[in-house]
């Protein structure tokens, strides 16, 4: 499992690299690199369903962030005055990530989940809904209703983007 | 005016043959969603990256002869009336979102019943919706008028 | 575990990314960054050792899958970070047609 | 019935873009059908749940299997707290939008909201819940943009940021609870946990959910966003944030997941205390130099919201039934005041205290309504706010919490005096110079105002009818505890 830990370290750096760059160009494009990371983890977990689909908005939201800051005139980025703030962010994050180890620490051990629901939906997936593709079984069918509303998430984002991006909200 | 808008004729040449092979593995990615991995929606967003593609190779005004702002957001409504009407479906067996559909043998192209159906919508919908997303953010970066935000 | 709390770091990142960063691009890379670690934290916690994916193949009968279960619902949450990424794309997007900044020290009209 | 809380908003918000393109009017008409339709199911709930809990399973799978829709008496309480106010909001639109462009978007976002504050209440799925807080959170998240002013671009910005960091966090405690137990359905959560009993995983998914409904519901240290999102929306979706939505996404979800999946325990009742007496005294005195009206009704939302949470946190039965009388009562009345604001500023074009004047005269409907709601609001006999206000107090002084009590009872004090403020400025004193242009508004937006403000006077009057068929129900589904798991599984 060695290759996960390396990807992994290799997007927590692309992030770093992703906050930190001053240019806002090449700091989306650092996202870009931690989402290419992300879809290759997906791809050693065994999970090609997400690969791809990954893989693609990436792409998608790439072009769209590409398109929104390209042409824009870059601001040099000021350094904040105020190290309060940083301290109080800091201690924030450290204490989210003490408490997430203990948490964590009983989750049951990497690479044995504990399936309860799972097992079901392998050892019936295909009698029940004809689907050779499990995780589809269970978008569409176990969990259609999920996808129905997942599907009303990017329908509602449409109308919100196609909203907010009135030339004019209110009547003169 | 036509020939200087998008890239260059190098990118545009090669734009011509890619496409319609994305479009291909597009609708290749959708149809066999219950047998391989994939589905609805990654093949939603690769024909909307192919319509984007057309977009940027070849300009704002040549792609939104083909298809406008007005029309992607009527197939988008359209596609989520179709599996919302799949969902409503279920009622003929008695619940809401039941696999009605025969569900056919296992590995064949039209198995599993409403998945197939399913797909497709979510396809519509999402080509169109991510389609319409991007054309709206980049028809506002356009100074001049811009006759298709307004609904 | 080791794997658990590597992608706990990540999330750690996304979150400062979030908190700190006063230009309006980064806060959108924060919230990316934080939706990719937990996408990455189901599916870590679906997977099973020497575990395929939840796919059935002609040949061979029902074999060690991995849990399809986190697969599904990450599914989901892709498609919700994406749609949350293009509204914040689009209002940012707004919001420099109307201030010609992306930052938010000089953007900040609201008290309180 | 269950599934047509979702299916008939979905519904409709995907037919009003096509029929925009045909008719921009109609648009209004099939959204107010579709609220209408809402509020008679959900009128017929409350009566239908009344001969026990009924489970509606999707797709025909069983619980745990797939997902299932739960209507208890919690969850009946909650569908008609949305759809009343969503359907009188969806009314009084009808005139008020005529000021924005674009209607036929409104329309749609408003129906997707529906949708997703009915899909939170009646689910009985973990994941599914977070699926149609989504919903609500985006629908939220661009309507409060709907002007595309500089200042409500900014605030729905900041509103995202806050939103969205809430959502992850809600996102990873489900997911330690998914690791743990590897299941969705929330009844059979419950079910598994107590298998299992308390560990440091369990207690830390119920920090983060904490932060995370606390986030959503604007409770005091996470309340950032809550005052300049509020104003920011168009008045009728201002009613329904701080009237519906905070309540929803925030208490219901909070109350559903501390009280029926994890079980309440004297720590979360502490903070929940805590939190409560920290809001209400923290809002009402920031809203006392407020000026502009709007803002100050969303800073009294912070204040109100913060009795609902100590009533409940209280955990006694009087308390429950108080915290949840409030939340109420809150809807009806802080919707009003939304609404009224919005008229104001749709006949005057401002919301500033110190530039209105004598509106009484000229705004008879809309001055008499705020009235209502103001007393109401403050807590003033017999109108509804001083029995929730009133049984919240006993339950105080019953589980011995004086310092709640005390705070409870100042802080009302304060109330009032912040309201009277408003009376005095925005309707009883005369106008220096005579203000003729200024008309009441149109004849749909004073039905809406006066439908609440006969709500607010009839829920007074009939205190106890009110809360035994509404209220007791539902605070007998919290204290059950997580013996939900039983009405829900059976005995599988």
């Amino acid at each position: 499992m060695i290759e996960l830990h390396v990807i992994l370290i290799l997007m927590i750096i692309g992030a770093v690299v992703a906050m930190e760059i001053k240019d806002l160009l090449s700091s989306v494009i650092a996202l870009g690199a931690v989402g290419i990371g992300l879809s290759l983890e997906f791809l050693l977990l065994r999970a090609p369903d997400l690969a791809i689909t990954q893989l693609v908005v990436e792409i998608l939201s790439l072009v769209i962030l590409i398109r929104a800051t390209v042409g824009a005139h870059m601001p040099q980025e000021r350094n904040l005055k105020k190290p309060g703030y940083f301290i109080f962010a800091a201690l924030f994050v450290c204490i989210f990530l003490w408490f997430t180890a203990k948490a964590v620490m009983q989750l049951p051990v990497f690479g044995q989940p504990v399936m309860k629901m799972g097992s079901l939906y392998i050892a019936e997936a295909v009698r029940k809904t004809g689907a050779v593709n499990i995780v589809a079984a269970i978008i569409l069918d176990f969990r259609g209703y999920d996808t129905l509303g997942e599907a009303t998430i990017l329908f509602t984002s449409v109308i919100g983007v196609l909203a907010v991006l009135r030339k004019t909200g209110r009547k003169p | 005016m036509k020939e200087t808008a998008g890239m260059s004729i190098i990118v545009k040449r090669i734009t011509k043959i890619t496409v319609s092979l994305i479009f291909l593995f597009g609708v290749y990615i959708l149809l066999h969603g219950h047998l391989t991995p994939g589905g609805g929606f990654a093949g939603g967003v690769i024909i909307a990256l192919s319509f984007i593609h057309l977009v940027l190779a070849f300009g704002k005004d040549v792609a939104l002869t083909r298809m406008n702002l007005a029309v992607a957001s009527v197939i988008e409504s359209l596609g989520g009336l179709l599996f919302w009407g799949i969902a409503l479906l279920g009622f003929l067996g008695g619940y809401f979102f039941l696999n009605v559909l025969p569900h056919g043998r296992p590995f064949d192209l039209f198995s599993s019943g409403i998945i197939l159906v399913c797909n497709v919508a979510i396809f519509l919908k999402v080509g169109a919706g991510l389609f319409s997303i991007f054309l709206a953010l980049a028809l506002l970066r356009m100074p001049v008028d811009d006759k298709e935000t307004h609904r | 575990m080791s794997l658990y709390l590597l992608c706990m770091v990540l999330m750690a990142v996304g979150i400062y990314c979030m908190l700190v960063k006063k230009n309006l691009v980064k806060k959108i890379i924060g919230l990316g960054i934080m939706e990719y670690a937990i996408n990455l934290f189901f599916i870590l916690m679906g997977y099973r050792q020497g575990g395929e994916a939840p796919i059935l193949d002609k040949q061979t009968p029902i074999a060690n899958f991995v849990d399809p279960l986190p697969q599904a619902l990450i599914l989901t949450s892709i498609v919700i970070g994406l749609g949350v990424t293009s509204l914040m794309v689009a209002l940012v997007v707004r919001i420099y047609e109307k201030y010609k900044t992306f930052d938010i020290n000089e953007i900040r009209k609201l008290k309180g | 019935m269950l599934p047509f809380f979702v299916i008939i908003p979905l519904g409709c918000a995907f037919l009003i873009p096509l029929v925009s393109k045909v008719k921009e009017e109609w648009t209004g008409l099939l959204a107010n059908l579709c609220g209408l339709s809402l509020l008679a199911l959900s009128i017929k709930g409350i009566f239908w749940v009344k001969t026990g809990v009924k489970i509606y399973t999707v797709g025909g799978w069983l619980p745990p299997f797939g997902i299932c829709m739960a209507l208890d008496a919690l969850n009946a309480c909650m569908l008609l707290v949305v759809n009343l106010i969503g359907f009188l909001a969806l009314m009084y639109s009808l005139d008020y939008i005529k000021k924005y462009t674009s209607p036929g978007l409104f329309y749609t976002l408003f129906c997707l909201l529906l949708a997703g504050l009915n899909g939170v209440s009646v689910t009985g799925d973990l994941f599914n819940m977070f699926v149609f807080f989504e919903i609500t959170s985006i629908a939220c998240f661009a309507l409060v943009a709907f002007g595309t002013e500089a200042q409500e671009l900014e605030a729905s910005l900041k509103y995202l940021v806050l939103g969205s960091i809430a959502d992850t966090l809600i996102l990873l405690a489900i997911g330690l609870l998914l690791g743990k137990v590897s299941t969705l359905n929330m009844a059979d959560i419950a079910r598994s946990l107590k298998v299992t009993g308390p560990d440091n995983l369990v207690l830390y998914s119920t920090g983060l959910f904490f932060v995370g409904f606390a986030l959503k519901a604007g409770l005091v240290p996470f309340h950032a966003w809550l005052p300049d999102a509020h104003p920011s929306a168009p008045a009728p979706m201002s009613a329904m944030l701080s009237g519906v939505v905070i309540k929803v996404v925030g208490i219901y979800a909070l109350v559903r997941v501390l009280f029926n999946i994890i079980g309440f325990s004297a720590m979360a009742s502490e903070i929940c205390i805590w939190l409560g007496i920290i809001s209400m005294i923290v809002g009402v005195l920031l809203a006392i130099g407020q000026w502009d009206f709007k803002r100050l009704l969303a800073y009294h939302s912070v204040s109100q919201i913060g009795y609902v949470i100590f009533g409940i946190g209280l955990g006694t039965p009087l308390g429950i039934i108080g915290g949840l009388f409030h939340l109420c009562n809150h809807s009806l009345f802080k919707s009003l005041l939304f609404l009224n604001a919005g008229s104001v500023e749709y006949a005057t074009g401002t919301r500033r205290l110190d530039e209105l004047s004598g509106l009484s005269s000229q705004m008879p409907v809309t001055s008499k309504t705020s009235l209502v709601a103001s007393l109401s609001i403050a807590g003033v006999p017999p109108l509804c706010g001083f029995w929730s206000k009133l049984i919240i107090i006993v339950a105080a002084f019953q589980a011995h919490h004086l310092a709640g009590a005390v705070a409870c009872i100042a802080v009302g004090m304060v109330t009032l005096a912040s309201f009277l403020k408003v009376q005095k400025y925005a309707f009883i004193v005369k106008a220096k110079e005579a203000v003729s242009v200024i008309k009441e508004a149109p004849v749909l937006m004073t039905l809406a105002m006066s439908i609440l403000a006969f709500l607010c006077i009839l829920v007074g009057l009939c205190v106890f009818p009110v809360i035994n068929t509404v209220i007791k129900p539902a605070a007998e589904v919290l204290l059950s505890g997580t013996g939900y798991a039983g009405w829900i599984l059976g005995g599988r």
